[in-house]
């Protein structure tokens, strides 16, 4: 229980710092000065004290729910190696994965009960996204659950203590980078809160603490997805190691999104179910006949 | 010969009954199949030989005589035969009345 | 005594002609009769002929009674009575033809001479474009009688082959001497094609919607008791006369029959015709089971043929009743709810739902077409009752439950109401308790097939005189 | 005696209904739930392993109780009880209520009688009972589902009579109607082909009733324009009797077995693979198209054809995991479907539609209603802490230890999917802004609350100590003989146990609440909010809702919410594809063209046609004879 609320803290602070490291980085790429890398905390807690508006009740159940469903997530998160490991028992992927959903379908459904059409829209778009991006990502997890015979993190993390996954299935390991991405709705795919087009989607309703539990509640599912990754493709090690791990996965993504525009919801699907799906696949058919690295 | 000219007038009929588009032509041919096949019965009993009557040169079954049954039967076939041209003329009368024509490409409200 | 059965409803058509207000009740009176006749005689068991003129087999013409022929007799004068006691309304002016058609009927099925079964048939035919004709159904009716004539000119055909080659007209004398080689083949060819068309076999069947959906009469005679006797001479010459010979085109024919008249019913939209076709295809399940010739086929082919021929009544009876009472069909059974019960579970037998008739023998032909290795016949089967579950189902759905225009409710005929009902119970009844049909129709299949006791029957039986 | 003797009571009773009914509808109503509810004690009292034989109606008919049959009859009847309650209060809606009643009671009969059957003769009775009763009740309410209903008699009966053809194969060679006698006769044939002709027609009236791929098209229509609760039944309970059906051919017949010699792939032999694959068509099918649907019934009967493809895949391979989540997935489905139709319902007594583009916002005039909607999504889309997600994790523990990885794939596009799908309704129907013309809604009575919140509660408790249900599943399985030494459930550790990793729900359930009480305890630290009432231009005309507009003021809520093409962009890349639906109809076209054809030909012309047809059958029998 105790490595179970570490976690929740680590993910607190080293994602609010990461994301202000982001906008440093984003704004050195596109010759800015950008804000200091603690930017984010301030935005955080200026949000949590400032009186906001509530529209409704569903929407207050439903900003609970997202918050209490990616506590939830990060709790059970391995961080490396099984000595941070909260729950060895309970660190299956599906169960982390679904229980990811939970958190999804709370802010989905507080911001649709919204009342605004904005928002319905960017969680239609939101919704759309999941189906793009989770699908080479499960096939990718499931050849590399099959290859170890094991969906257990902890268990994936110590069967790769040779040889990183992304070694042995480096296929494998581009597709879900490439999923982590769309996850963290990094761009080219943050068409769900797309600012220019549809006032920011979910968020359009969001005020004083909503919009800042929501802002822990991303964290927190960042946190969780880049963990997966690292876990899963980067081997294990210290709680050290992890986080350079860690940082260094943030950093490349940011980096990446920092130079592409946004796609168009369609054109994602098409994405995501174009090379990355076959590559998955490909890395599924090497699993299965034992051709892995 | 017989045979061949009831197999004839047999086609005959057949052949009005196909081709033609009135309907008393129709029960014209019917007749004609059945006088058609009146005659082939009659001319399945005869044989070349005596009447049909027993007498006291006869009473030997073997001798060849004209067989009576097909006669007697051909004599009911023919009422039948009346009977279904009787009713089929009467059926005429009415079709005509209520579809005004007996021509098959003329009459009124048959096709459904 | 059996003789009474053919002459007494002659006699009183006769009669009729010049006493006609007395005709419906003269009617009612013959068909009581005859049903009381039929039932003094309850499954002789052995078989009794009443040889006219008291000549003795194979000379002259004699009418037989056993097993068989009894329980076709039984049916069809049942249904007589039922019939007779119709509204008047219902069978005004065409009595005398309907008494005609009884003792027609009755001959046909008693008949133990094959010209006499070809006069009885030719009689049928006349009285039954008569009846058909009603509501100025003429043309239908019309087609009927020229196909009707040419069927019978085959049958006489088929009749007098028969004779050329056995020398004799008597079909115990026949079945005794046996045919053999072309004479046979030609005899049963002959006879498939002239007893086709009162079958209904396809495609010599085009008359029956016509005639069926025309009035509201002759489908309730014709496509029960007069199909009945069709199908019962079928079992008769090709079961007992020709050992079972020439079955096969039989076989053929009616599986062709079958599928035809299902696709035929389901793209119909009014509703005496689309049962019409639907008696098509029953009509082919019973020709394809008597093709097997065994006796369990033959059983099950009659007991089917029973339940088809029971819930067909009711369900003529409640519709000709609708659609000629009412303009609009839809929703029509919100007001007549005992008449839209008894025609649903009528219907629901036709396609064999369990709970009703339909389905004890249903199952049962399906499982004795594979007991003897035919695979088609139960496939063929089952896609026509595919296709019927299709049409009863809309038929029910829009009867039940479409919306109804408003049109008066006519008053339902007390005897209408209680024969659908209590038929409809009945087929409820054959369904918990087969035996009440299928013992019957044992004693008839086993009739059907022992030629040898029928010849012997016939030719020692005692002679019955009037 | 007394086995035996509960459909036949039940199918009696339904007759005194109807004429109770006919009286007082509520007298009916209550009965008919009493019915059920005795049904369901009686059920726990059966013992398992009684064996009777009856010699009614001609045919010697067998019966027997197993655990399959417990299970089975244990979900049938919680979701007709439900709905049974439901209706008490719901029936007023309708036109036919006496016979709603008595139909509804035989329906019960009827899969009692399948699933207690122990030969397949006596299954097709009652098969056929249910089925009837089903599509007399079907045509009840609206209008449109009286051409459905037929499309539904037609599929039921292909299915169910390629069902009777294969009994009767089976009988024919084995001697025996006997399921086991079948499954041993099978066992010792040696003819690949045959066996498999027999185990793809008996599968064909569990592909048609559980609207698997190629007969699906009827879920659409006949569960969304059936009576509103009794879609509940349809889509809760009737397409069970066609999961049943699947595990009669899959498990009660080994077919692991049975087909050892054409294993395909993993140990799965090919007619496995064949339904396997066809679950698969299903998933895809049934999600996109629900994904489309803007009728919220017709939407959840595309998602019943997509969970039946779920069903099936997991039973279909046989694996432990893979034949535990299947069956409970008929469980979670059975529950979260019914009482999704039951809120449906709720719903549409009283708004008066089933559009979802028709409403909105009926959260603030029926919550409770969508609460349990909420909480059925939860489990339907297999999301912790409700049941739907074991069952889930179960299947694709099973799909991804077997290497199937085609068939995961599609079942993890149809549970993604899934999500898609039913928030659609959730947004559209419950969410967002309420029309004007509901302003005046109630929430729904509480006799139709009532057997909802229970369902999902039971389903929330499975989901949070799932060890009953699935020790129930796992005597099943030693029963059947599936991989009877492999354990699932670890009670005594609170574990659920996968082929490697497990999970212990009572964990995660816990975190979930540690989780929400962080949330909480955060929520409740900072200001209070102001509220922003979505309903006051309805409480006062000309009062714009404080929401952001872009600047705009905003009097007509009304058009003011985003229900309609929910998913447009995605819709979009298929709203081009080829149809099914159209095939079929198609092939319904042309036997109606065939039987045109006929009837030009054969039946409709003069006498000289009939001639010219008798001269030719002549010439033809004479031809072919001679």
């Amino acid at each position: 229980m105790i490595k179970a609320l570490f976690n929740l803290v680590l993910a607190f602070f080293l994602v609010l710092s990461l994301e202000g490291i982001a906008r440093k980085i984003v704004a050195r790429v596109q010759r800015r000065i950008g804000p200091p890398w603690y930017q984010n905390f301030i935005d955080v807690f200026k949000a949590l004290s400032k009186h906001p508006f509530s529209n409704g009740w569903v929407f207050d159940f439903g900003v609970l729910m997202a918050l209490g469903g990616s506590v939830a997530t990060a709790m059970l998160m391995p961080l490396g190696s099984l000595k941070w490991t909260p729950f060895p028992n309970t660190d299956n992927f599906f169960v982390i994965t679904y229980l990811f959903t939970v958190g999804a379908l709370g802010m989905a459904m507080g911001m649709v009960g919204s009342g605004n059409p904005w928002a319905s829209i960017g969680i239609s778009r939101a919704l759309t996204q999941m189906l793009g991006y989770e699908l080479p990502f499960l096939v990718v997890m499931a050849s590399v659950i099959f290859n170890y015979k094991t969906a257990s993190i902890h268990q994936l993390i110590t069967f790769q203590g040779e040889k990183w996954n992304l070694f042995s299935m480096p296929l494998g390991a581009i597709v879900a980078f490439i999923s982590l991405i769309g996850m963290m709705g990094k761009k080219p795919f943050d068409i769900a809160i797309a600012p220019a087009e549809i006032a920011s989607g979910p968020m359009v309703e969001l005020s004083g603490k909503y919009l800042g539990l929501l802002q822990i509640m991303h964290d927190f599912s960042l946190f969780v997805e880049i963990s997966l990754f690292v876990n899963v493709f980067l081997g294990g090690g210290s709680l050290g190691w992890f986080l350079v791990k860690f940082v260094t996965v943030w950093v490349v993504a940011v980096l990446i999104s920092s130079v592409l525009p946004r796609f168009r919801i369609e054109q994602m699907l098409k994405f995501y179910w174009g090379v990355p799906l076959g590559l998955a696949f490909l890395n599924a058919l090497f699993v299965v006949l034992g051709l892995t690295l | 010969m017989i045979y061949v000219i009831s197999i004839l007038l047999a086609g005959i009929g057949i052949y009005g009954l196909l081709t033609q588009k009135n309907l008393f032509k129709h029960l014209v041919s019917l007749t004609i199949i059945d006088t058609a096949v009146n005659l082939f019965i009659i001319a399945l009993g005869y044989r070349e030989g005596d009447a049909p009557i027993y007498t006291d040169r006869v009473m030997n079954f073997s001798l060849n005589f004209v067989d009576p049954l097909p006669q007697a039967l051909v004599l009911t076939a023919i009422v039948i035969g009346v009977g279904v041209l009787a009713l089929g003329a009467s059926l005429l009368v009415r079709i005509k009345e209520k579809h005004s024509s007996l021509d098959l490409e003329e009459m009124k409200g048959v096709k459904e | 005594m059996i003789s009474l059965l053919v002459a007494v409803p002659l006699l009183a058509a006769f009669v009729s002609l010049f006493w006609k207000k007395a005709s419906d009740v003269l009617f009612s009176l013959v068909a009581l009769f005859n049903v009381i006749v039929v039932l003094s005689k309850w499954f002789p068991g052995v078989v009794e002929i009443h040889a006219m003129g008291n000549w003795k087999p194979p000379f002259g013409i004699n009418l037989v009674l056993d097993d068989a022929s009894f329980y076709a007799a039984l049916i069809v004068n049942l249904i007589f009575l039922m019939v007779s006691s119709l509204p008047v309304e219902t069978k005004k002016g065409y009595e005398t033809s309907l008494m005609l058609l009884l003792g027609a009927t009755n001959g046909f099925v008693l008949t133990g001479d094959l010209f006499n079964s070809f006069v009885f048939m030719e009689i049928i035919t006349i009285t039954a474009v008569t009846t058909a004709a009603k509501r100025e159904n003429f043309y239908n009716a019309y087609k009927y009688l020229i196909l009707g004539g040419i069927a019978g000119s085959f049958y006489l055909l088929a009749t007098i082959f028969a004779y050329g080659a056995t020398g004799s007209l008597n079909m115990a004398h026949i079945a005794m001497v046996g045919l053999s080689g072309s004479s046979l083949l030609a005899v049963t060819m002959l006879y498939t094609i002239g007893l086709g068309v009162e079958a209904k076999l396809f495609p010599l069947n085009g008359w029956v919607p016509g005639v069926y959906g025309g009035n509201e009469v002759s489908p309730i005679v014709l496509g029960t008791a007069v199909s009945f006797a069709a199908l019962y001479m079928l079992g008769r010459l090709f079961g007992t006369v020709f050992h079972g010979s020439g079955l096969n085109t039989l076989y053929v024919l009616s599986l062709v029959t079958i599928l035809t008249g299902e696709m035929a019913a389901l793209r119909e939209s009014r509703l005496l015709r689309t049962f019409a076709y639907s008696s098509v295809a029953q009509a082919g399940v019973v020709a394809a089971m008597i093709s097997k010739g065994t006796e369990n086929a033959l059983n099950l082919a009659y007991f089917h043929l029973t339940n088809d021929v029971i819930a067909k009544f009711v369900i003529f009876l409640v519709a000709g009743f609708l659609v000629y009472s009412y303009r609009d069909l839809n929703g029509v059974f919100r007001k007549h709810k005992l008449l839209g019960i008894s025609f649903s579970m009528a219907t629901f037998s036709l396609v064999g739902f369990p709970m009703f008739a339909g389905f004890q023998s249903k199952i049962r032909m399906i499982m004795e077409a594979f007991s003897t290795k035919d695979f088609l016949f139960p496939a063929v089967l089952l896609i026509a009752t595919a296709i019927e579950v299709g049409y009863v189902i809309r038929w029910n759905v829009r009867l039940w439950f479409e919306e109804e225009t408003f049109e008066e409710r006519s008053k339902v005929p007390l005897t209408i109401g209680f024969f659908s009902f209590a038929l409809a119970i009945l087929l409820v009844v054959v369904f918990l308790q087969p035996d009440v049909f299928l013992e019957g129709t044992q004693k008839m299949a086993k009739a059907l097939l022992d030629t040898e006791s029928y010849v012997n029957g016939v030719f020692s039986a005692v002679k019955g005189g009037m | 005696m007394a086995l035996g003797l509960l459909p036949l009571v039940l199918l009696t009773l339904s007759i005194f209904i109807y004429l109770v009914s006919k009286m007082s509808w509520k007298m009916g109503a209550l009965l008919n739930f009493l019915a059920g509810l005795f049904t369901i004690l009686y059920v726990f009292t059966l013992k398992v392993g009684t064996f009777e034989k009856l010699d009614l109606f001609g045919l010697n008919i067998q019966f027997e109780w197993t655990n399959v049959s417990f299970y089975f009859s244990f979900v049938s009847l919680l979701v007709i009880v439900s709905v049974m309650l439901f209706s008490t209060k719901w029936l007023e809606t309708q036109k036919y209520r006496a016979s709603y009643n008595m139909f509804l009671l035989m329906v019960t009969a009827g899969s009692l009688g399948v699933f207690m059957a122990a030969d397949l003769i006596t299954l097709y009775v009652f098969w056929e009972i249910a089925v009837l009763s089903s599509l007399l009740i079907v045509p009840m309410e609206k209008k449109e589902a009286r051409k459905a209903v037929v499309v539904y008699a037609v599929m039921s009966a292909v299915g169910t009579y390629a069902f009777l053809y294969g009994t009767f194969l089976a009988y024919q060679r084995y001697g025996t109607l006997n399921i086991h006698g079948i499954a041993q006769g099978m066992l010792n044939d040696t003819s690949i082909g045959f066996k498999m002709a027999v185990f793809l027609l008996l599968s064909a009236a569990g592909i048609a009733k559980s609207g698997i791929f190629p007969l699906h098209i009827w879920l659409r229509e006949t569960h969304g324009l059936a009576p509103n609760a009794f879609s509940s039944v349809l889509s809760g309970q009737f397409i069970k009797l066609g999961n049943y059906i699947f595990l009669l051919v899959l498990s009660v017949i080994p077919s692991l077995k049975v087909f050892s010699e054409v294993t395909v792939y993993s140990g799965i032999p090919l007619p496995n693979y064949i339904l396997i694959a066809l679950g698969n068509v299903s998933i895809v099918i049934g999600t996109l198209m629900a994904i489309k649907q803007d009728d919220m019934k017709m939407l959840m009967a595309y998602s019943s054809v997509a969970n039946g493809g779920y069903i099936l895949i997991g039973i279909g391979t046989m694996d432990p995991l893979g034949f535990e989540g299947g069956m409970f997935h008929i469980f979670n489905h059975a529950v979260a479907s019914a009482v999704i139709f039951m809120a449906f319902a709720a719903v549409i007594y009283r708004t008066k539609t089933q559009k979802i583009s028709e409403m909105g916002g009926l959260i603030h005039k029926m919550p409770v209603t969508f609460l349990v909607y909420l909480f059925s999504i939860i489990s339907l889309a297999g999301i912790p802490p409700m049941s739907g997600f074991i069952s889930k994790w179960m299947i694709y523990q099973a799909l991804v230890r077997k290497g199937m990885f085609i068939t995961a794939f599609l079942a993890f596009f149809g549970s993604i999917g899934s999500f898609l799908y039913v928030f659609r309704p959730l947004a559209g129907v419950f969410l967002g802004q309420l029309p004007r013309k509901y302003r005046d809604v109630k929430e729904a009575p509480a006799v139709m609350l009532t057997p909802m919140v229970l369902l999902v509660l039971i389903s929330f408790f499975l989901g949070v100590w799932p060890f009953p249900i699935l020790q129930a599943i796992e005597k099943i399985r030693v029963d059947l003989d599936v991989a009877p030494s492999f354990k699932i459930s670890d009670p005594e550790n609170w574990l659920v146990k996968g082929f490697a990793g497990s999970w212990n729900p009572v964990l995660v359930f816990g975190l979930f609440l540690v989780g929400f009480i962080v949330a909480y305890i955060l929520y409740s630290l900072f200001p209070r909010p102001k509220k922003v009432d979505l309903l006051a231009p309805h409480r006062e005309e000309g009062t714009p809702i404080n929401i952001y507009t872009g600047g705009e003021f905003i009097y007509n809520p009304d058009l003011y919410h985003y229900n309609t093409k929910f998913y447009a962009g995605f819709e979009r890349m298929y709203e081009k594809h080829p149809s099914w639906e159209k095939l079929l109809k198609m092939f319904g076209k042309l036997f109606h063209d065939a039987g045109e054809w006929i009837h030009s030909w054969f039946f409709e012309p003069s006498s000289s046609a009939y001639t010219f047809w008798v001269v030719v059958t002549l010439l033809l029998v004479f031809w072919v004879r001679w």
